[in-house]
């Protein structure tokens, strides 16, 4: 790690990041799918459960959230799949920079292109499901702050099993009981924030969230590269 | 410390104080994955053993 | 510092004969305590004034709760082992440690929701941490299962399943922080909390204690066991084995 | 065996020893694929391994490059332990294995850039020049699902233009190449080596690379038995 | 179609049935992990929405339709993801049988071995999520009828995107809507019960379904394979 | 150049012949890869399909198979469209593409046993039988990602040996072969065509088959141009 913060380092990284931008923007779906999927599932909730906006009120931010967790966990599934396949993964581990800042590269561009999309369009949701008005701000926020974690953990799972034939499902069984606490601590934000207590303090919990993920989630993910490679 | 047995009849042993179900249930789960975990290793084992004097009759035929 | 203990330690044929000498004490032991721990519980427990004969399901769901926990510690720390110095036998005992750990934890939710219904009233409580994170530890038990059966290549899946399991022993414990701070939150504290039961006397606690010993020698006695197959297994080409086979 | 490689060595130029391979074993799946065996790699030299499928080839390389890691024996770069020095290493290293490497929905061209940028800075100039040398001029902007097999391994072909690596490691790179590709690949090794790099490459086919050594697994394999 | 009835045609279906069956067992999550997503996502709804039972019990229906829903979708990745990627596919549609009776029969193995395992363990969950006790009979036969469906339909999309470097969500974003119907029958049905309506007619919606699906969608699913593999 | 080939068959055969595609004309991305494209495949005939990269082979065999259908022009089975009698032509073909179709998680045995079903019905021993001829004695048990890439080839091989097809279409099948199994092919390739049947086979090697014709794509095109 001595060559860290070394100019080609950050070349690297760089490239690394327009990559798989470039790639994601000539799929297209990529950019739009997660989105559709977030949109689709939070609307079989009315369909399904009860369409009486008051009773809708009540569990729209659980349904955000736990929709918001799965168009996460289903977009996961690209992240280092087509590398492994097309053999772009053995170059990124036989790289001499360390793979911590390449996968951080591809978590951050994984996120951009799927997780943001789904924050982005959150508030509408909100509205389509009779989310209370005073809970948009923290809903939105907690998304924000929550979404890469939700995307740095499952970064992990993929990595760990991404030389698996059959994906998909042991992904998400990996990868759903780690996104429980980020789970609760969303929701009990927007919850809290309707029995009126200051947002901040919640903030503060997913920031922190934030910063511990991002410091070991790619190492444990680089780790689990490895392991799957070899 | 030890009282006298605690019940009189068997049928009461079995009720266990109108809550048989819940305690034979316990009782009853709790043999099966003792019982269980003790079992399935030993079966290994002896598959295990069986196989590999299998394998070990097939290499000295084969180095003959 | 001298690392041959250590070596030795990591060993197959080493801990093969150790426990081929433990074994039969570590069983027998098992058999006493087992015997005098259902007996007890069956027969002597007097009932309780609230909880009539039920005290006896506490028994059995206090030790194999409390053994439950121990699995995801011993995985993680064979499994820093498995990574750092690629140890075999730390990965043989994790391999084996995984699916036993979910029987434990299915156990440990069948008699506590056995308990439950009569205690509480009903079968399960989503607002009782301890349900919730016994629930994900299951989960997850069954996730490093899967991912084990999943791998094909041994050596894959012994890494794999040790990093797996590592993360998830730090997922527990946060899960069982995050339901327990949300449900502070979320509304007076839980009346099914379990823990202050009605203060028992020696009549119950001793044959507890009895089942406890019992429970943690099977825990013991098992892992060994599969432990020991999986040794003869991997170390199939070993002379040693090879000669213990032939004399079998 | 082991000798009768090593024996051929120029032990004056031991500096000039890139890599060296020291009693390896590898067994998979309780079969041996080799034990005790000895490889030395010398600045300029081109190293073919041959083996019947199924002897190890790929398996010798990926424990080579460090990809694999489930080997006994010691693997130096320049005298000392390779893991020891893996930035070094690695930044000497070009592996191509069976899976090339090359994105399906990319061009060639950002295929071959980001390729690069694992290595070092390679301005696009020097990239489309490449391209063109191995056969692509009018594909730079196609995307590559489009390509044909052979065209397709052109495209990590091109990798071999453009990095800066001393040292390349190839998995049987000729399989879908054409004659004037083969004829392409040869010279582009030969050169290679000219100018002091190595090459460690499996094939089933007849190299013609002057001073080409060969390494065959089967016979190192008959010899143990 | 003349040798639909031939022997051989019988013969090929039985071989790819148990062929999908073998992969399935040698895979084993194949199996197991649809059966562990039902229940883990089932879970993430008292976590997210609330763990209050009786608020639990209104909406437990429509999560468990949701999440069977979810569970079919994620397991239909594998159905002809493998074949396509070594080829195997190829050979499916070169061969001289209908390949309405393939398709059928690895759909058949599909559901098998990742729907009747969600339908088996569905009442358990259905306890835990508080269903009113009437209730379980319906759900139980609905899923049961419903899966097989939500498999054959999944199918097509399936078809349609196996030749897609990214999967998961373009799939999910065909299907899901497909899928509508399906989930409204069994909500309606589970609801009506609890009102006391009588199943049968119910059942009969679900019946006619699952028999339209039977003989549409696997001619739908292998015209759709033979645009993807052209 | 259609004419060139054409002349050198056998009118007076003409029952005999069992595919034939006349005036093929396939452009993909705007390139016309062949327009004008004749071939005729008599029974008793190995093609060889040649060309440089991305002249055109895979995508003329898929075309010709059925499984690529943009294309003009006619192909035709022993004289009648081959749409017409879908059943008989898949009936009597068996293609074997890039991608070998060998499930990575079953067996050879278990691969081979699904691949012969959906053609006829074979019994285990011949199986067995086929798998020893390939060279996979001892590992017909094994699991096919263990197997080398070789290896996985040669399961596809073993197809040849139990199937009843009278057309082999085979795509680069000596990709990862080594020196025996190149042999093998060879003299399968042979026998085939000695029994009465046809191949049809894209690949960059030198083929020592007896009586080999040879299609030269490249040709086509440049007498085109
Ligand atoms: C499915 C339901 C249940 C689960 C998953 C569960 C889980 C656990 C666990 C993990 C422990 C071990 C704690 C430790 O050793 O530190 C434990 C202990 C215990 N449980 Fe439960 N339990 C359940 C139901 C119940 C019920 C219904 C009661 C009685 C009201 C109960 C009473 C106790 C007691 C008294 C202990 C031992 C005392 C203590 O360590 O706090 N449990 N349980
Ligand atoms: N899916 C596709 N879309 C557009 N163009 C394609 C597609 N597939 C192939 N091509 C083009 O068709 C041409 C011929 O490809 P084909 O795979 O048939 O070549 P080939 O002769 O088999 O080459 P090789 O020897 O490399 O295997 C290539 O130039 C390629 O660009
Ligand atoms: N993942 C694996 N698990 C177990 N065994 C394996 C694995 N990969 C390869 N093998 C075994 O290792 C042996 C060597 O494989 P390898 O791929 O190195 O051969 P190769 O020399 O490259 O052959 P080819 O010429 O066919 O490419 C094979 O016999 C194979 O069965
Ligand atoms: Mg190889
Ligand atoms: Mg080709």
């Amino acid at each position: 790690m001595s060559q860290a913060a070394s100019p080609s380092t950050g070349h690297a990284f760089l490239a690394t990041l327009k990559r798989d931008l470039v790639i994601a923007y000539k799929r297209k779906n990529d950019m739009l799918n997660p989105f559709m999927f977030f949109l689709i599932v939070a609307t079989l909730f009315p369909i399904g459960i009860t369409p009486d906006p008051e009773r809708l009120g009540e569990i729209s931010a659980g349904v955000l959230w736990i929709s918001a967790l799965l168009a996460s966990l289903l977009a996961m599934d690209n992240l280092y799949r087509s590398d492994y396949e097309d053999g772009s993964l053995e170059q990124l581990l036989l790289c001499p920079y360390p793979l911590y800042y390449l996968v951080l590269a591809k978590n951050l561009a994984h996120w951009l292109v799927s997780g943001l999309p789904v924050v982005l369009v959150s508030p509408l949701i909100a509205y389509m499901l009779n989310l209370p008005q005073e809970a948009y701000l923290t809903l939105f926020l907690t998304l924000l702050m929550g979404t890469p974690v939700l995307s740095l953990l499952g970064s992990i799972g993929v990595a760990l099993t991404v030389g698996l034939g059959s994906r998909g499902l042991i992904l998400a069984v990996i990868t759903l009981p780690m996104s429980v606490p980020v789970l609760i601590a969303g929701t009990l934000a927007v919850q809290q924030t309707l029995n009126g207590a200051p947002l901040l303090a919640y903030l503060a919990i997913m920031g922190a969230m934030l910063l511990t993920a991002l410091t070991l989630a790619p190492l444990a993910s680089a780790a689990a590269l490895r392991i799957s490679v070899n | 410390m030890i009282e006298a047995i605690q019940f009189a009849s068997f049928s009461e042993f079995l009720d266990m104080g109108g809550y048989g179900f819940n305690v034979w249930s316990v009782y009853g789960l709790f043999t099966v994955f003792v019982a269980a975990n003790l079992i399935s290793p030993v079966m290994k084992r002896k598959r295990i053993v069986r196989d590999l004097k299998r394998r070990a009759v097939v290499n000295e035929q084969q180095s003959n | 510092m001298n690392w041959t203990w250590f070596h030795k330690l990591g060993s197959p044929k080493w801990f093969y004969e150790l426990t081929s000498k433990w074994l039969p004490w570590l069983i027998g032991a098992m058999v006493i305590f087992l015997a005098v721990g259902v007996v007890w519980a069956l027969l002597y427990i007097p009932p309780d004034y609230q909880q009539s004969y039920t005290t006896r399901i506490l028994v059995i769901h206090v030790a194999v709760a409390g053994t439950s926990l121990a699995f995801f510690p011993l995985m993680a720390v064979a499994g820093t082992i498995t990574l750092v110095w690629r140890m075999k036998l730390a990965d043989m005992v994790a391999k084996n440690a995984a699916p036993l750990g979910a029987w434990f934890s299915f156990i440990t939710l069948a008699t506590g929701s056995l308990w439950g219904s009569v205690m509480w009233g009903t079968w399960w409580e989503w607002s009782d941490a301890r349900l919730v994170s016994m629930l994900f530890q299951f989960f997850l038990l069954v996730g490093v299962v899967a991912l084990r059966s999943a791998l094909e290549d041994n050596d894959t899946a012994a890494r794999a399943c040790a990093l797996l399991s590592i993360v998830g022993c730090i997922n527990v414990v946060i899960i069982k922080y995050s339901v327990e701070w949300w449900n502070v939150l979320h509304q007076p504290s839980s009346p099914l909390s379990m823990s202050g039961e009605s203060a028992n006397g020696p009549e119950f606690w001793v044959p507890t204690v009895v089942m406890i010993v019992a429970v943690y020698l099977f825990f013991a006695v098992s892992l060994i066991l599969a432990t020991r197959n999986e040794i003869l297994q991997r170390e199939r080409k070993a002379a040693w084995v090879q000669e213990l086979v032939s004399k079998a | 065996m082991s000798e009768a490689i090593t024996d051929k060595y120029d032990h004056k130029h031991n500096d000039r020893i890139m890599l060296t391979a020291a009693e390896l074993f590898c067994e998979r799946d309780d079969r041996v694929l080799f034990a005790n065996l000895n490889l030395q790699l010398q600045e300029g030299q081109v190293l073919q391994i041959k083996g019947s499928n199924g002897s190890g080839k790929t398996t010798l390389l990926r424990i080579l490059c460090g990809i694999n890691d489930s080997y006994e024996g010691d693997i130096l770069w320049y005298g000392n332990p390779r893991d020891k020095q893996a930035e070094q290493f690695l930044g000497s290293l070009l592996y191509i294995g069976h899976r090339v490497g090359v994105n399906k929905v990319l061009t060639p061209l950002e295929n071959l850039r980001w390729s690069a940028s694992l290595q070092r800075d390679v301005s696009d100039a020097e990239l489309m020049t490449a391209l063109s040398r191995v056969g692509l001029r009018g594909f730079e902007y196609s995307q590559c699902f489009s390509l044909s097999a052979g065209q397709q391994q052109r495209v990590s072909l091109a990798r071999l233009l453009v990095t800066g690596a001393r040292l390349w490691v190839l998995d049987e790179p000729f399989t879908t190449l054409d004659v004037s590709g083969v004829a392409l690949l040869e010279s582009m090794l030969a050169d290679h080596a000219n100018s002091g790099g190595a090459v460690l490459v499996t094939t089933h086919h007849t190299l013609s690379v002057p001073d080409l050594r060969i390494l065959n697994l089967d016979a190192n394999r008959e010899e143990r038995l």
